[in-house]
Parts: C-alpha cells; sequence; structure tokens
C-alpha cells in the first residue's frame, strides 16, 4: 500500500527546500513545485491503482509505530484515493495555470500553494479530530496568504473577512474538541464512533460546535458573505483552487464527522444545506459580477452536497448510493466551476453580459457552453445522473418539500446559468478578440475539460450500465463536430446517409404499433427537412453535430427502455434543441425561455418517472401498454410536463418566442418533428395511466378543455400577428390543441382522430414552413405587409403555402379535411358538444389567418424592394415536393394510414364494432353517430370540379391584357409610405376590435410577474451582504445560534 | 486553598483587563492589556500543574505575539505619520 | 441599533450555549484511559520523563509537524505580504549605546539558554516552541540595539529550510527503518538511560530541529515586520 | 473549574471586543483574547485536583523508566490537553501575525483601520 505520509512528507519537503533553493535560481524553485505537485499526483494514482481495497475496511497508517487511539491514524482507502487524485491534480493543473504568476511573486507564494495542497491532503487523510484542526489551519492559512496574490484593496478587504470567519469556525471547532475529549477521552475518529452517542447536553454542544465549524468553513447563505466576496475579487486561480480542492476537502472531513453525530443532528444539516442551495441561487439571479456569480453557484452546490450527505441519511438508502449522488454532484462541479474561473482569468471581463467576447473564440465558447451545461446538470455528466438518483430518492420517499426546494433551486441555477450562456453567444460587433492567451492557462483548461468529459463518460458506461445505443447521439454529435469543417452540402449529404442507415437498421420493421407512426415522422420527417439545410454557402459551424444529435434522440425515444434511458434521451433532445435554437441571431430571450420551460417540463416528467412502477428491461417504453400501469400522481407529473413540451395554453409562452427567433430552417423541424415528442410523451402516459385516468374521468375532461382552448386562443392569436413565422407558431399551437383534445377523449376514434392529425400535421406544417423559410431568405424580412405579389416570383413556393393552407384548413379534399373529420366526430361522438363546437369556432378563426398568410404573401401588389427576387433555392424545394407527394398520398389513399393506426390503437383501446374500413371508405356507425368518408372520391369529384374550371381558366386567361404593376393608368394614386396604411398591415383591425380583449396577453403577463417578483425578492435577500466584515461575523454567530434554538441541541 | 484564592484574584484582575483591552480609546493599552491576560493565564497554567504550556504561553502568547502587535501598531502609526501629516 | 441589540443577543445566546460546558463540569479524580497509556507508554516505550513532550513529539508528533508547518506558513505569508521586491528598508531608530553592548553581550547568553530549553524538552518543561521562541528573542534584540543587522535573511532562511527538512527526513526515517506505522517515531536511535540528555531516541534531535525552526520563523517574521513593505 | 469558567468568559469578552471594535487591530485583539481564552479551558479540562504536572521525573523520584510510568499514572494530571495548548498556541500567533499583516496592507491600500471603510463589494 502506498504510504499516505509520503504525500505529506512531498509537500512539505518542497515547501521547505523552496525559499532556498530560490537564492540560486527561480527555475529550480519552480522545478521543485512541479515536481513536487507531479509526485502527489503520481502517489495518489498509484494508490488508486491498488486493488487491496475491500468494501469495508478502511485501510488505514498509524504514526510513531502506535495503534489507533494512542498515535495519529490516516485512513487511505477508495475514496480518499479517490478525491486525493482529483485535488492533487486540480494542485497540478492549478500550479500550471498561476505559472506565470508564480515566476513574478516573491518565492513564498510558491510555498504557501504547496502547504495549501498539504492542508487539503492532509484533511482528507486524517482519522483524528484534531490533527483535522491542525490541518485545517494549515489549509486555511494558506489560503488566506495566498488570497494576497492580488494586492487590490478589495482582494485584501476580502481576505480579512476570510480571516475572521475562518477564525471563527477555528475557534468554535477548538472549544468543541476540548469539551469531547473531556466527555470521551479520545481524539481518534474511530474509536469515537464506536463509542456510540453520549446523552449528556454539553456532548451534544461540543459536537454541534464541532459540525458548525466545518459547516460555517463550508460557506452556508447566509452565513457567507466573506465568502462571496473571496469568490470576486481574489485572483481567478486562487478562487478556483478555494471552489474546488478547499471544498472538496473539507466536505470530505464533514462526511467523515457525519458518524460522529446523533441522528437529531441530520434534518438540521440537511435543513441548512437546502437553504443554502435554494437561496444562494436565488440571490444569484440579481448578480451581474461573473466572479461572485461563481461564488454564489459555488456556494449552493455546497449546500446541495451538504444535504445530500445529511439528508438522505433517514431513507432507504445504501451509504454508497448517497456517495455516489455527492460524488456525482462534486465532480461535475469541480472541473465545471474550476474552468469557469480560469475563463473568467483569461478574457478578464467583471460583468456576466461582457462575455459576449467569447463569441469570436469558438474554442473558449465551446468550453463556457460545456461547463455551464455540466453544471446545469444535463447528460452525460456526472451532475445529470446525481440529479436523478436524487430525485429518485426524494420522491421515493415523499420527501416533498425538499424535493420542490431542489427542483426549484435547480431551475433557478439554470437561468443564471444560462441567461450567461446567452450572452456569451450574442455577437457583439465592439467586442476585441482575445488576444493574449497564454498557453499554460490554456492547458490547464483544456486538460480539465478532457478530464471531466473522460470521468463523465466513466461514469456513463461502467456505473450507470447505459446501452451503446443510447449514446449514439452524444457519439454522432462529436462525430460531426470532428468533420465540421467540410462544406454543408458533403455534411449533408453524410448526415442522411448516416441516419438513413441508423433508420434502416434499427428501426425499419422493428417497430410495432405507434412506434412505426413515430419512426416515420420522428425519424423520416426530420430526414427530409436536412435537404432544407444545405443550400447554404458558408460551412455554419455546430450546426450538425446539434442537428445530428437531436434527430439521433428524438430516435431513441422509441428504443429507450429504462426510465433512465428514456430520460437522459428526453435530455438529450433537450440540449440539442436549445443550443439549436440559440444558433438563431436574436434568440437568446428566446432560447432562455425555452429552455426553462423544457426543463421545469424536464424535472415534472423526472419526478413522474420516479413515481411510476419501474420499467421492462429490453422493451421499448412505448410497448409498455398494458404490463404497466401507472397511477393518478406519476401520469399528473408525466402529463404537465409533456404537456410543456406541446405548449398547451397556460405554458406556451416559450413557443412563439422561441418558434420565431430559431434559425428558419430550424423552426420547420421544430413545429413538424420536435413537437411529436409531446405528442409521444403524452400519448405514452395516457397509455400508461389509462386505467387510473378512465376511472376519474374528471383529469381528460379537463385535459380535452385544456386542448379546445389551446386550439382556439392559438387560432386567435394566430389572427393577429404581423409576423409571419409567429403566425404559423401559434398556427402549430392551435394544431396541438387539437390532437390534446382528440387524446383526452381516452376513445379509440378519439386517439386514432389525434394520432392521424399529428402525422397529417408533421407534413403540411413543414410544408408550410419550408416554403416560408425560402421567402424570407429572399425577401429578408418576417414581416407579411412587407411581402406581397411573390406568386409571379416564387410559383413553386406558392404552391407549397396553397397545398398547405389547404390542407391545415380542413377543406376537402386533402389529408387536414380527413383529420378535422375525425376529430368532430370523436368529440360527438363522445358526447363534447361544446368542445366540438369550440374546435369548430377555432378552425372557423383558422380561415382568417391563413387567407392572410396567402393573400399578403403572394398576392396583392409586388413591393419595389421585391422586384428582382428569386425562387427558393432548390435544397428548399426538395422537401417540399417530398412533402406535396406525401400529402397528396394521404389524401388520396388515407386508409393506408387510418387503418395502421387504428389496429396500433386498438392495441390499447378495443376498436369498437361500429368503426370499419371497406375499401377506400371509412364508416361509422355507433349508436349517436353516423358517417362515412371516402377520401379517395373526395380527391377524385374535387379534382374534377377544380380541374374542368382550371383548363378554362388558363385558356382564357391567354388573351387577358397584362397590365405592369406600376402602371398607374389602372390604379388609384399610392400613398409615399404604405407600410402602415397597407391593408396587409393590421389585416384583420376590425376583428381585433370585437375579439381583441380575448388575447391581452394575461399569460405573459403572469409569467412576467413571476420573472418580476423573484428578481425583486432576489434583490432584497441579497441586502444581507453589506460588505462589511463586522456584520458577517455577527451573521455567522446568529446562524449559530438560531439553528442551535430551532434544532433544540440542548 | 490558597491556590483556589489566587486563582480568583488572578482571574478577577485578568477579567477587568479583557474588559479593559475592549473599552480604552488606545490600541497600544488595549495590546499591552492583552499582553497581560496572556501572562495571568500562563501563571494559571503554572497553578493547574502545565509547566510546558505555562512556558510556551509566556513565551508566545504574552511575549512574542505582543512584539507582533506592536510591530504592526508602529508599521501603521509610521505610515500615519508620513501621509497624514 | 438594532445592531447593538443583535450583538447583546449574541453575546448572551453564546453565554448561553456554553453553560452546560460550565455546569457539567466534574472534576475527573483519575486520568482517563487514553491520557494513561501516554503517561505509561512515555516512561515504558519511550523513556521519556515529560510525558507532555512525549505526547506532542512522538504519538501525537504528526500535529506538531503540522505546528511547525503552520508557524512556517505564517511566517512566509507575512513576508508575502511585507517584503514585496524592491522594498525600501526604513528607516530605523538607533538603539543606545548600551542597548548595543548589553545586547552583543546579552544574545549569545539568550541563545545559549534557548538551546538548553529544546534540547532538554524531553526531560524538563519546555522545548521547542519555547526555546525556538527564546533564540528569536535574541534576534530581537540585536534587531532592535543594532543599525544594520545584517546577520538575517540567508542564514535565517538557511536554518529555517534545514531544520524544517531535517525535520521531515527523521519522520521519514522512522518509517525507513521501522516499517509501515512508524512516521516519526523516534526509537529508531537508541532510547538511552532514563533522564539522560541523549535518551528518548531521536526526541532531542527533533525537538532541536523544532527549536530551530521555529526560531528562525519567528526571527524572519519580525524581521519582515520590521521591514517596511515599501508604498505601491 | 475557575479556569474554566474564566475561560469561557474570556471567550465571550473577546467576541465582543470583534463585534463592536471597529478598528481592525482591536478586532484581532478580540481574536487574540478568544485565543487565551480556549486554551484555558483546554488546560482546565486536563486538570485533576490535587495532582502534579506530567513530567514523571518529578512526580516519582526513584523508579526508572516502564516501573516510574506504572507509579505515575496516579499522580500526573492529564499531558494531552497540555499538547493541544502548545499546538493551539502556536496556530494562535500564526493567525495573529497574519491578521496583523493584512491589516498593515489594509491600511497600506485602503488609508484606513476602520473596517467600515471596507464594504466597497456588496450584495
Amino acid at each position: 500500500m502506498v504510504n499516505p505520509l509520503y504525500l505529506i512528507a512531498v509537500f512539505l519537503a518542497g515547501a521547505f527546500l523552496v525559499p532556498f533553493v530560490d537564492k540560486a535560481d527561480r527555475r529550480i524553485s519552480l522545478g521543485i513545485f512541479y515536481l513536487a505537485l507531479a509526485a502527489s499526483v503520481g502517489l495518489s494514482l498509484a494508490r488508486l491503482m491498488q486493488a487491496d481495497f475491500t468494501a469495508m475496511t478502511e485501510s488505514q497508517v498509524f504514526t510513531a509505530g502506535f495503534g489507533a487511539p494512542l498515535s495519529i491514524a490516516l485512513g487511505f482507502g477508495f475514496k480518499e484515493a479517490i478525491l486525493l487524485s482529483f485535488v492533487n491534480i486540480m494542485g497540478l493543473l492549478a500550479g500550471l495555470y498561476l505559472a506565470k504568476r508564480l515566476a513574478r511573486e516573491s518565492v513564498q507564494s510558491i510555498s504557501l500553494l504547496l502547504l495549501l495542497l498539504l492542508g487539503a491532503n492532509g484533511l482528507i487523510l486524517t482519522r483524528d479530530i484534531f490533527n483535522g484542526f491542525v490541518f485545517l489551519e494549515i489549509l486555511s492559512i494558506a489560503t488566506y496568504a495566498l488570497i494576497g496574490l492580488k494586492s487590490s484593496k478589495n482582494a485584501m478587504a476580502a481576505g480579512f473577512k476570510y480571516m475572521l470567519a475562518g477564525g471563527l469556525a477555528s475557534s468554535f471547532f477548538l472549544i468543541g474538541i476540548a469539551f469531547a475529549y473531556r466527555y470521551t477521552g479520545t481524539l481518534n475518529i474511530d474509536t469515537w464512533i464506536n463509542m456510540g452517542v453520549l446523552m449528556s447536553p454539553g456532548y451534544r454542544i461540543a459536537l454541534y460546535l464541532i459540525i458548525m465549524a466545518i459547516v460555517i468553513e463550508l460557506k452556508p447563505f447566509p452565513a457567507n458573505g466573506w465568502a462571496l466576496d473571496v469568490y470576486q475579487s481574489a485572483h481567478s486561480g486562487i478562487a478556483a483552487v478555494i471552489s474546488t480542492i478547499n471544498t472538496g476537502a473539507l466536505l470530505f472531513f464533514f462526511y467523515k464527522l457525519l458518524p460522529l453525530l446523533p441522528a437529531e443532528f441530520m434534518p438540521l444539516l440537511a435543513g441548512a444545506g437546502l437553504i443554502s442551495f435554494f437561496f444562494s441561487n436565488l440571490v444569484a439571479l440579481r448578480q451581474k459580477n461573473a466572479g461572485r456569480l461563481l461564488g454564489y453557484s459555488s456556494t449552493a452546490q455546497t449546500g446541495l452536497i451538504i444535504f445530500v450527505l445529511t439528508g438522505l441519511s433517514g431513507f432507504n438508502l445504501s451509504q454508497s448510493s448517497i456517495l455516489m449522488i455527492a460524488a456525482g454532484l462534486f465532480v461535475t462541479n469541480f472541473f465545471a466551476k474550476s474552468g469557469l474561473f480560469w475563463l473568467a482569468g483569461l478574457i478578464k471581463k467583471e460583468t456576466t453580459k461582457s462575455w459576449s467576447v467569447l463569441s469570436k473564440n469558438s474554442l473558449l465558447l465551446a468550453l463556457f457552453g460545456i461547463f455551464i451545461l455540466a453544471l446545469t446538470g444535463f447528460p452525460p455528466f456526472p451532475s445529470f445522473f446525481a440529479k436523478v438518483e436524487l430525485v429518485r430518492a426524494l420522491a421515493g420517499n415523499g420527501a416533498w418539500v425538499s424535493l420542490s426546494a431542489l427542483l426549484a433551486g435547480s431551475l433557478l441555477e439554470a437561468v443564471y446559468l444560462l441567461r450567461w450562456l446567452g450572452f456569451a453567444v450574442k455577437k457583439n460587433e465592439e467586442d476585441a478578440l482575445i488576444e493574449t492567451m497564454p498557453i499554460p492557462k490554456l492547458v490547464s483548461l483544456m486538460f480539465g475539460t478532457v478530464l471531466m468529459i473522460l470521468v463523465s463518460l466513466l461514469i456513463t458506461t461502467k456505473v450507470y450500465h447505459l446501452s451503446s445505443g443510447m449514446m449514439y447521439p452524444l457519439m454522432a454529435f462529436l462525430a460531426f463536430m470532428i468533420i465540421d469543417f467540410l462544406p454543408m452540402k458533403t455534411k449533408g449529404f453524410i448526415a442522411i446517409g448516416l441516419i438513413a442507415y441508423w433508420g434502416w437498421m434499427f428501426f425499419w420493421g422493428k417497430l410495432l404499433g405507434i412506434g412505426s407512426l413515430f419512426g416515420i415522422i420522428l425519424i423520416g420527417g426530420s430526414l427530409v427537412q436536412i435537404f432544407g439545410f444545405m443550400h447554404y454557402k458558408d460551412n455554419k459551424a455546430g450546426l450538425f453535430p446539434l442537428l445530428v444529435m437531436l434527430i439521433f434522440s428524438l430516435g431513441n425515444l422509441l428504443q429507450a427502455c429504462t426510465k433512465l434511458e428514456f430520460f437522459l434521451t428526453w435530455e438529450f433532445m433537450t440540449l440539442s434543441s436549445y443550443l439549436l435554437i440559440l444558433r438563431g441571431k436574436h434568440a437568446q430571450k428566446a432560447a432562455l425561455t425555452y429552455i426553462l420551460f423544457s426543463l421545469s417540463g424536464a424535472y415534472l416528467i423526472l419526478t413522474g418517472l420516479v413515481l411510476s412502477p419501474s420499467f421492462y428491461h429490453k422493451i421499448p417504453v412505448y410497448l409498455l401498454s398494458d404490463m404497466i400501469q401507472m397511477g393518478l400522481p406519476a401520469a399528473i407529473f408525466l402529463g404537465i410536463g409533456f404537456l410543456i413540451k406541446l405548449g398547451a395554453l397556460g405554458v406556451h409562452i416559450w413557443l412563439p418566442e422561441s418558434y420565431t427567433e430559431a434559425e428558419d430552417e430550424f423552426t420547420s423541424i421544430m413545429s413538424s418533428v420536435l413537437s411529436k415528442a409531446g405528442v409521444f410523451g403524452l400519448l405514452i402516459v395516457l397509455i400508461m395511466a389509462k386505467d387510473a385516468l378512465v376511472a376519474n374521468g374528471l383529469i381528460t375532461g379537463a385535459l380535452g378543455w385544456l386542448g379546445a382552448l389551446t386550439a382556439f386562443f392559438g387560432a386567435l392569436m394566430a389572427v393577429f400577428q404581423e409576423d409571419v413565422k409567429k403566425l404559423l407558431a401559434y398556427s402549430s399551437m392551435s394544431q396541438l390543441g387539437y390532437i390534446i383534445m382528440g387524446f383526452a377523449l381516452m376513445s379509440h376514434l378519439g386517439w386514432v382522430s389525434g394520432l392521424y392529425l399529428a402525422f397529417n400535421h408533421l407534413f403540411f406544417k413543414a410544408l408550410i414552413f419550408m416554403a416560408i423559410t425560402g421567402v424570407i431568405l429572399r425577401t429578408g424580412t418576417r414581416n407579411m405587409y412587407e411581402m406581397g405579389g411573390l406568386i409571379k416570383k416564387m410559383p413553386i413556393s406558392f404552391i407549397s403555402v396553397l397545398m398547405g393552407i389547404i390542407a391545415v384548413s380542413g377543406v376537402p379534399p386533402l389529408s387536414g379535411f380527413g383529420s378535422k373529420w375525425f376529430i368532430y366526430t370523436s368529440l360527438i361522438e363522445q358526447g363534447h358538444y361544446f368542445q366540438a363546437g369550440l374546435a369548430f369556432f377555432a378552425s372557423a378563426i383558422a380561415f382568417l389567418y391563413l387567407y392572410r398568410l396567402i393573400h399578403t404573401v403572394f398576392l396583392g401588389q409586388a413591393k419595389p424592394a421585391q422586384k428582382d427576387v428569386k425562387e427558393a433555392p432548390i435544397w428548399l424545394i426538395i422537401p417540399q415536393a417530398v412533402f406535396i407527394m406525401v400529402i397528396m398520398g394521404i389524401s388520396m389513399f388515407p386508409n393506408y394510414i387510418t387503418k395502421p393506426i387504428s389496429s396500433a390503437v386498438s392495441g390499447f383501446i378495443t376498436k369498437p364494432d361500429w368503426l370499419s374500413w371497406t375499401g377506400y371508405n371509412i364508416t361509422l356507425a355507433s349508436p349517436v353517430l353516423h358517417g362515412n368518408w371516402n377520401g379517395n372520391l373526395v380527391m377524385m369529384v374535387t379534382m374534377g370540379v377544380f380541374g374542368i374550371p382550371l383548363v378554362w381558366l388558363l385558356l382564357v386567361n391567354a388573351r387577358v391584357q397584362k397590365v405592369k404593376q406600376f402602371n398607374i393608368v389602372f390604379a388609384a394614386e399610392r400613398p409615399d409610405k404604405p407600410w402602415t396604411t397597407h391593408f396587409a398591415h393590421n389585416m384583420f383591425a376590425h376583428y381585433k376590435k370585437a375579439l381583441g380583449w380575448l388575447i391581452t396577453p394575461k399569460i405573459t403577463e403572469f409569467w412576467n410577474n413571476v420573472t418580476e417578483w423573484t428578481h425583486s425578492i432576489a434583490a432584497t435577500l441579497s441586502y444581507i451582504y453589506t460588505g462589511n466584515g463586522q456584520t458577517y461575523l455577527l451573521h455567522i454567530f446568529m446562524y449559530v445560534l438560531v439553528i442551535f434554538i430551532i434544532g433544540g441541541v440542548r | 486553598m490558597i491556590e483556589t484564592i489566587l486563582t480568583i484574584v488572578l482571574a478577577i484582575i485578568s477579567l477587568m483587563a479583557a474588559v479593559y483591552a475592549v473599552l480604552t480609546k488606545k490600541t497600544l493599552n488595549a495590546i499591552i492589556a492583552s499582553g497581560i491576560i496572556s501572562l495571568l493565564a500562563s501563571i494559571m497554567f503554572l497553578l493547574v500543574s502545565a509547566p510546558d504550556v505555562a512556558m510556551t504561553e509566556a513565551a508566545i502568547g504574552s511575549g512574542l505575539t505582543t512584539v507582533v502587535f506592536l510591530y504592526a501598531l508602529k508599521h501603521i502609526k509610521d505610515r500615519r505619520s508620513t501621509h497624514d501629516d | 441599533m438594532i445592531k447593538y441589540l443583535l450583538i447583546a443577543l449574541v453575546l448572551i445566546g453564546m453565554g448561553w450555549l456554553f453553560l452546560p460546558l460550565a455546569t457539567e463540569y466534574f472534576t475527573p479524580t483519575q486520568l482517563n484511559n487514553l491520557a494513561a497509556n501516554y503517561v505509561y507508554g512515555s516512561a515504558a516505550d519511550l523513556n521519556m520523563p515529560n510525558a507532555v513532550t512525549s505526547v506532542v513529539v512522538t504519538y501525537r508528533g504528526l500535529d506538531t509537524l503540522g505546528e511547525v508547518t503552520v508557524l512556517f506558513l505564517a511566517t512566509a505569508g507575512v513576508g508575502f505580504f511585507l517584503k514585496r521586491k524592491n522594498s525600501i528598508k526604513s528607516k530605523r531608530r538607533h538603539g543606545s549605546e548600551i542597548l548595543k553592548s548589553g545586547a552583543d553581550l546579552l544574545a549569545p547568553l539568550i541563545i545559549l539558554f534557548g538551546i538548553y530549553i529544546f534540547t532538554h524538552g524531553h526531560l524538563t518543561p519546555g522545548g521547542g516552541f519555547p526555546g525556538g521562541v527564546v533564540l528569536a528573542s535574541a534576534f530581537l534584540l540585536l534587531l532592535m540595539a543594532q543599525e544594520h543587522f545584517t546577520f538575517s535573511h540567508s542564514v535565517i532562511q538557511f536554518t529555517e529550510s534545514l531544520s524544517g527538512i531535517a525535520y521531515v527526513f527523521i519522520g521519514l526515517a522512522g518509517l525507513l527503518l521501522l516499517g509501515l506505522n512508524h512516521f516519526l517515531d523516534p526509537r529508531w536511535l537508541n532510547l538511552g538511560q532514563w533522564g539522560k540528555l541523549f535518551s528518548a531516541g531521536a526526541v532531542p534531535l527533533i525537538y532541536s530541529f523544532i527549536g530551530l525552526k521555529v526560531g528562525s520563523e519567528m526571527s524572519g517574521m519580525l524581521d519582515s515586520l520590521q521591514s517596511d513593505g515599501g508604498d505601491e | 473549574m475557575i479556569i474554566l469558567i474564566h475561560g469561557l468568559m474570556l471567550i465571550i469578552i473577546g467576541i465582543w471586543a470583534m463585534l463592536t471594535r471597529k478598528n481592525l487591530i482591536r478586532i484581532i485583539i478580540g481574536f487574540a483574547i478568544v485565543d487565551t481564552g480556549i486554551n484555558l479551558v483546554l488546560v482546565a479540562i486536563g486538570y485533576i485536583k490535587g495532582k502534579t504536572a506530567p513530567i514523571i521525573n518529578d512526580a516519582v523520584s526513584t523508579a526508572q523508566g516502564a516501573a516510574a510510568g506504572m507509579q505515575a499514572v496516579d499522580k500526573v494530571v492529564d499531558p494531552v490537553p497540555s499538547a493541544l495548548v502548545l499546538t493551539a498556541i502556536v496556530i494562535g500567533l500564526a493567525v495573529t501575525a497574519l491578521m496583523l499583516a493584512y491589516a498593515i496592507r489594509m491600511h497600506k491600500t485602503g488609508r484606513s483601520l476602520n473596517i467600515d471603510d471596507f464594504e466597497e463589494q456588496k450584495w
């Protein structure tokens, strides 16, 4: 076994030697410094490689040749070895990061850094409480001194405040040790643990003082003002060390002391940790200084780990799984936080907003993105798995208050972290390039990132045993990152080929029932739309990796078997779609709204998954029809989660924003494909909670009304939009409302109609969006009143849009009619006359916006500015052509679709006898409703009815005298500034008078108020940080006393 | 018995010194008072059979710490006189 | 005003928190197990009359190593703060003639006394820490008395580094000569005869190095404290 | 017992100083007083009435080695708190010295010794 004392000796000898040899040459002392650091890494890794760890017995080493209670024991088991490997590697990287600084600075700084590491190592190793005190002092004093690396007034003040707090904590610690020794007669932690808990009040106070000393050192809210100042003003290299090495060592020491404590202390500490997590994140919301923001984030993360270590002990959870959660959170924070501090040191910008300089340096931006996403808890980073396990533990044990605090805190954390990412992505012309990029700093950053990724992959594959298929999205992302330099078209064809191959290998013929339907929607739908991206001349860096990742994760939704796999895939999907939206030019705010709603949804989904019975391995989720039935609570959580993804009324406000601001081609995918993931999820929930929902009835009733209102208001909002994409976005929302309505019926016909509409919606919405993408590309505007008369310039696009709106509006002969027919009949068949009425009204409103779409864009007078526009590029036309053909196909032969859907649905809900297919004819003969629909016949008739006049018109048209647009003989006088007087501007003003009160943005207002209030609460809370060191001391005392009184420690 | 009385007397003196250290206006006096507290403490250590501690406290606690305080005060006084005048 | 109220509350609260610690106090009549083992072992295993020293240097030797390190840290920290590069030596007040000659006379005696204290730490009260401080006080005397005290830097640093490293290596010697669990075990040297100067294994050696190290560290600290950091 | 209470009282007086004094050096003095108080408390804990210092020679003048140890066990006070206090005293000095160094630097950069003048970073 590697003797841990070598670690101590290495640091000590190095620290003592350095000032001495420095007389000769600074290079020698630096050499010794790095040698000592490397040796410490080597020693801890060597220990890790030894296989003599046994699960329970700790490997201990004693000093001075005496046994445990007499001498000081050091534990060097598996946990210590792992943590020390991380800590010492971080030490080496921090040393590297500071290389330039240390070469300039007086030699003491080198010794100080070595001794800081000695303190951390000792604190982790020691099994003796007083020895722990000594190493804690070494760690603290070295840190205090190193804060002096920056000699600004603020750094000095912060360092002094830190010393005050630290001094106070060590006083508490020492008093505690004194009395604990008085009561137990030992200082060895293990002997002490074996003695059990004594009942004397004095003893409990002693323990309380000891543990509170460590808690204070861990910077809990609100007794942590000093720590924030330190993070804000210390040298970035030192701040990184404090937030990683110091925190790690202290947390481990805290963990070591936990077995000493009486059980009643645990809820107190857990509460303190959770409060620290939630409120630190809350107060961080209004923080603009990057360093201080990182400080808040650090204290929050530490609080969360304290909570995990103490709060889960009461649950039926093994010690190792608790540790696993804590380790996952810790490791992520460890690497991400150090990386962020280092980045802060590289770019030297104070406010978070000014981090937009990163947008000009793609490498640093990528690193920044990785750190932020890791901290937010996205897969594949360990924090993701930790949070999943944590939610599982909390929800599984009914700890609802803790769970809500955890999820709310995580959401707040996501707000400020992702907002920051938004700032960094935003291009700002005034920003200068980051010119000075010191190599050592860059090496530290890169190496840290690589390590984090390696650890993440190790955990993902070795601990959670995820099948390789689940990791395809990530692999595809990485593969496309590598070939990202290729031209767009090459990448496009590679992507199409890859996805087609993947679909063929893993999905073709392997999907059953509704799976095959969603297979076509999710994979096929996106596959065709990849063409749309290929018209770009410039190499849009990062687009294809994300796009491919999104498509792979969409497909994986159909392959996911376990809950973890499903949620992982869901998060991959959320992540990639968020980043794709963020690519939009002005999409920062929209993307933030999107991801916040998505994350809330994801948290609800996660909670719901925890509450639902476990899934089977090797059976895809969508097939678990009758095998699993979940209860109502799980169904409600899951359902709300998926409804957020769908953009149902009330939680829809992310939808128009992000649809509008995302890149046009991607909006098409979002609307047509991505929203179907929500549809898929909702359907799964309904399937799995069918029994409970049918028995209850109330929930599905509410869901139906929600769908109806979504359909109605979506249509209504669409009418009054000037922005063509926003119009289409609301239109999508409306359509999804119909789907919800259909599903909510819980009847065979209802589900068939919902699925059929979902299927149709893919094609017609993608068709319209693709065509409009071309229009926006050519005209350069999204405002409809700035377009007009494009029918001559872009005839193919016109035809696409025309086809699309006919389909959307539900007019025969195209497929939309069929879907609408299904919806109405199923509603009426179930007796939901009011909903049917509302839905019908919504369809009527839909005519208005669809009319506006085709009229203002393609008909009417052409705008002078758009005299020279051309037809859309061929790459946009290809998908349109495909979709038109498909729409024609399903319109002619609807039974090729409806029949399989019906038989798929009948796996879950028995098909009633009165529904039947004969040839092309669908017949309904229910007790309440009769009807039939023959799509083929309708098509034939319509074609006849329209075709003959069309031929005649064309013939007649040849003889019409054509007038040029600006030939004023036939026109009235044109006003100078026509935009606002143009009929297309505020086109339905008269309807607005009648219906406008319905669309006052009540819901948006509500969400804005939520945001505002949260921010003002954060602002109010932050005033406790007065900046005065003495007040901070008072905070610490009050903190200790209040917990003492609340907890009734006496 | 004598030891107890002596201890009580020392304790009272030392507490008075402590209160004086807090309340006095002059920092120098406070420093000296805190030195006296340490010195009294080291006598108390002797009374409770801890000669090692007594020696160390006398040397470090009352001796060196006071010197360090005085040096710091001198530093600041020096600067004050050069800057403020 | 509220603040003063809070402070008063905090003081009362702390008193209340400490109260059980005092009221529950009872005078023990005999040593607890651990202490008894230490006292017995000090004589039986280590051949050392001063039980405190045996705890400090041997049983809990790692603490003491840490303690020396803390002092080193403080010195380094103070030096790091106050001795920036290009520091200008401040004008020091001249010591009087009497002080000068007195210092010249006294300093060697004080140093000798300090050495006595730390070499006899295993036999009598005292040891490395007070001994080291006595050494430093000699240094302080010279510092005050002499105008340009040139002894300082390199010698101090040399002593400090070397004694520190020697301490670590004596610890490692136990490890290498006696085995895995014997870091800082002084018994690789002969335990010698009860009550003599050269007894108790390497303890006198360790305490000497501690004394030297503490002495040089404190001298270094005083040196940095008296030198003006220079203005920036 | 008296020393223990005295130590605790010193600690509270020290806390009073560190919470009310505005001068940096006076706050540090508060810490020094707390340290002394803690040391007193620690030593008081090891004291056993009527027993001598843990110097075995003095406690048992005749015996040597192991025999002396056997006899001394009943005659001396607990050496452990003494050992701990030794460490605590040195650490106290180290922290005090560093705090003072900070105070000197703060005075240099901030031109003030009042802790209220160092609250630029907040919220």
